[in-house]
């Protein structure tokens, strides 16, 4: 079955590199993939997938709070078992897991079991339980992907302190728990602990939460947070991390001096770095890398002939379908197909409740970059499927330049993250504000709240008075 | 609403571009009734019309 | 406030004529509106918003029987109370058609109570209570819409024999009901009353339910509903209604002869006539209509001229959002500022479990129209987020053109009624599969089932081995 010569060899089966697999596969080349640890990489195992499986868990948990209103009575409160969870997570990742597994199988695809390390000569070396394995390939994709960033400082390899790698699997809930960090995986966590019934106190070190978020989504969302009792603390540097009295206790200097926090676990959620274990070699060879992270051109391609860089490897993006697009992408230019890869329109997920999702700049951004914009915004409550769902929270946001075409998009509230592809459609697709207020938009939805961000910003909402609309813009 | 045609967007739609390819009519001597003159499929449908009529058709179209 | 002499007159404030109301304003016309009934006229008082609210009850009632797998306990059944839901559901349609008020007085919009007839020479006589106004426009929009339509036959106005105006403020849960009419209507709400605990059955009168929805699509909806205890009788003419032993007894003839069904309630949704009352002047003046229903030209302007006509009083597609596009386009042709309503793209949202939503053509359709077209699917089954909030039944269809454009569109599965915007857009904005392609979709969502279904369609899906996608094609 395996072979010492391949056309096209991945480094690691993250959804960069088992995507750039299957593309090759299917462009007719023969194909190997390395992965060290499991099919999925980070995404299946312990990122995306694990996270919106608890978080499905933790919303549905959430959910029975206000289903009173509902005409619905539970006689007894629910109980929550961190076990049972646990296990329906494990069960989505299995299934997932084992599908990247069938999909290897299916387009024909060797996988190598063990460590992949690459030479500038293309030689791949598998090495697994001190045995080794070794084969050539045309081109190389690497997809080493990102592993968490844990900052040295007293006390962080404590017991009780987690990352985002040993979160999964706790015993039950957590009383309570400080999130160090509080860009997006930091937030999303925090969001899903406290929904299960843990008292959350959030750790950010900038004078904001969701930083690159724009502005008027992440306050929304910074106080709906708070009125939930998650504790939001910004501009606190963590210094070390004591243990007093069966607790952790978290020492920081804050803008108003010393300050600690306690609590049964701390998260550390500071931020991830490239996984470079296995590219030793190509670092000596004189791979080309921008604080850690793989240098790569429009193409994908590294300074070193036929050796390809994809995924959380080579941005600090860290977003599975920028990994596996760019799979897509290098693995057309690895088997002669060019293409070159297009980051004007990356949609930005974010599982907290209410959901969060953007594309394109951010109000302040578009500001900076263009004299002439239009920025307006429409809120759930003025959406009929969003009242009927009780959840009015939130709004969408449309900013637009002169031509009409859409500079950015930010949607706070129900199923935003689904949402969102219309603008990133609309974005990619080159159309603009009339195409959408042409297209019918089904009712009763949330989508067309979608469409009336765009009429208010054309000065014509139909759903909110014409004086809401103007104040608003 | 009426604005200018945005100088980097392809000054005919997607599905129109590739009808017009396959009857190989150069897009830019089509006019467009799109939004902001964009080429529509309607429009290069019109264009094949004209290109398939009979001669007098044509040369007074010309 | 009011005067006699309006720009725009209005009959009817359903999704159609408040639209075209607010939209008229928007233009600067001085308008006026009349109602003889309710603000949001079917929709928001007996029809998308009511079912939607109950149907959003219904479905949380119905996902609790799946909470135990996710690790949460109940440790006594759920107790449901009808009186409490009904409250949910009002308090839902007061908030929206309240909210109508509230537009209608931002936008300036006179608002006449009472029933409005029309002459051909525009003049609006409004009649309440035996009181009437008058007042002349030079614009009529008559957006009258529809009500049920109830077949003439034994036992129909009975007791316990409903209708989609009577159905929505029962004080307990039937025990068991007969549906006649297995169209949109019929069948949502036997999914709403199923999974309020009511034994349901749909009677209809075609070889199939849903005679429009695409094949497949309908077949997979059928066999689901059928799982769940939903008895499904086709090909089944009712003739009579009759009580027996306190039920209501409807009697069939079916191909297999007479059949009879037995209930504690009726529900008749065969289908809905347009509402003319109001309209019989202009009949008399010669009112061009066909089969009840007022004829329009593409400005969606009658033969009488300065009379315009949209929503259900003009067509047989029933839907909101149709009467809502016409009521823009109406008022603009009926404020100088000429329009053509375009039917090309008109989405279909159902709100069965899962939803189904399409647009376009379906395949038998597509197969009549084009020779040469690629149908593929794509299973939620496939994609994580289904995976991860336990939501895999289900695919995506697309149908496509030899330029790659899209002919059809069809989904059943989760949030299907939002989804189905991103093929609308691509649609009307005659984009290709290549821009969808293109346009990242992010991970993980729903959303992510769109693309591939596309990728499927050009040979080169993902996440389902080739040799399935090969066997779907
Ligand atoms: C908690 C959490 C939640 C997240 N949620 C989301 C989300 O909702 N949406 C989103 O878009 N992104 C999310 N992300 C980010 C997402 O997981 C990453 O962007 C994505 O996994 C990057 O993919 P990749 O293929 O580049 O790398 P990875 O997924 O990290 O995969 C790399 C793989 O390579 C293997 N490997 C590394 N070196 C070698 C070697 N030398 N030999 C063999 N194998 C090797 C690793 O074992 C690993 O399996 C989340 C991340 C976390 C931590
Ligand atoms: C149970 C149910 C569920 C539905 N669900 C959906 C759905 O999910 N999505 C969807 O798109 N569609 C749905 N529909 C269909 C939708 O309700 C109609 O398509 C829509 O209401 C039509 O709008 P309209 O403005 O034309 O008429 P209507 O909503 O019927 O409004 C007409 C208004 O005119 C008034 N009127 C009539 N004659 C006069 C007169 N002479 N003087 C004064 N007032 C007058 C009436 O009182 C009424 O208020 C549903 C319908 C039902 C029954």
């Amino acid at each position: 079955m395996t072979s010492t010569h391949y056309d096209v060899a991945i480094i690691g089966a993250g959804p960069g590199g088992y995507v750039a697999a299957i593309r090759a596969a299917q462009r007719g080349a023969k194909v190997a993939i390395v992965e060290k640890q499991y099919m999925g990489g980070t995404c299946l195992n312990v990122g995306c997938i694990p996270s919106k499986a608890m978080l499905h868990i933790a919303e549905t948990l959430h959910n029975l709070s206000s289903i009173e209103e509902l005409g619905i009575t539970l006689p007894q409160p629910p109980v929550f078992n961190m076990n049972k969870a646990v296990a329906f997570k494990d069960k989505v990742v299995k299934r997932m897991t084992s599908g990247v597994s069938t999909l290897m199988k299916g387009n024909n695809v060797d996988v190598f079991d063990g460590l992949g390390s690459v030479d500038a000569s293309r030689t791949v070396t598998v090495t697994k339980d001190g045995n080794t394995q070794q084969f050539s390939a045309d081109k190389v994709i690497l997809a080493n992907g990102s592993v968490p960033f844990i900052p040295s400082m007293p006390g962080v390899d404590g017991d009780k302190v987690m990352n985002s790698d040993t979160c999964w699997n706790l015993p039950k809930t957590p009383e309570s728990l400080i999130c160090v960090g509080g860009g997006v995986i930091g937030i999303e966590l925090a969001c899903m602990f406290e929904a299960l019934g843990t008292k959350v106190t959030i750790l950010e070190m900038l004078p904001n939460v969701l930083a690159p978020v724009d502005e008027e989504v992440r306050k929304l969302l910074v106080r709906i947070m708070g009125k939930r009792g998650i504790n939001i603390v910004t501009n606190a540097k963590v210094e070390s991390i004591v243990d007093e009295n069966g607790l952790k206790k978290v020492q920081t200097t804050t803008d108003k001096g010393e300050q600690s926090f306690s609590a049964e676990y701390v998260l550390m959620a500071v931020s991830r770095r490239p996984n470079t274990s296995g590219l030793e070699q190509l670092m000596e060879q004189g791979l080309d890398t921008d604080r850690g992270r793989v240098r790569v051109n429009d193409n994908l391609e590294t300074n070193l002939p036929g050796i390809y860089a994809i995924g959380d490897l080579i941005h600090g993006a860290g977003l599975a379908h920028v990994a596996s697009m760019e799979g897509e992408i290098a693995a057309d230019n690895a088997t002669g197909h060019p293409a070159i890869m297009n980051y004007d329109v990356v949609p930005n997920p974010i599982y907290t409740f209410p959901e969060i999702a953007s594309v394109g700049l951010t109000e302040a951004a578009a500001r900076e970059k263009y004299s002439e914009i239009r920025v307006e915004r429409f809120p759930w409550s003025a959406i009929g499927k969003a009242v009927a769902i009780g959840e009015t929270e939130g709004f969408t946001k449309v900013i637009i330049g002169k031509y009409g075409e859409f500079l950015g998009a930010h949607i706070i509230g129900p199923d935003a993250t689904n949402l969102i592809t219309e603008y990133s459609l609309a974005m990619r697709g080159e159309l603009t504000v009339d195409e959408v207020e042409e297209t019918i938009h089904p009712h009763p939805t949330l989508s067309e709240g979608l469409r009336e961000a765009v009429l208010a910003a054309e000065g014509h909402p139909i759903h909110i008075p014409p004086r809401q609309a103007a104040r608003a813009r | 609403t009426q604005r200018p045609p945005h100088p980097n967007r392809t000054q005919a739609t997607p599905v129109a571009r590739r009808m017009a390819r396959e009857f190989n009519i150069d897009i830019a001597t089509i006019t467009g009734s799109g939004h902001a003159g964009r080429v529509r499929t309607e429009d290069v449908q019109q264009a094949i019309a004209r290109l398939t009529a009979p001669k007098e058709t044509i040369t007074s179209n010309a």
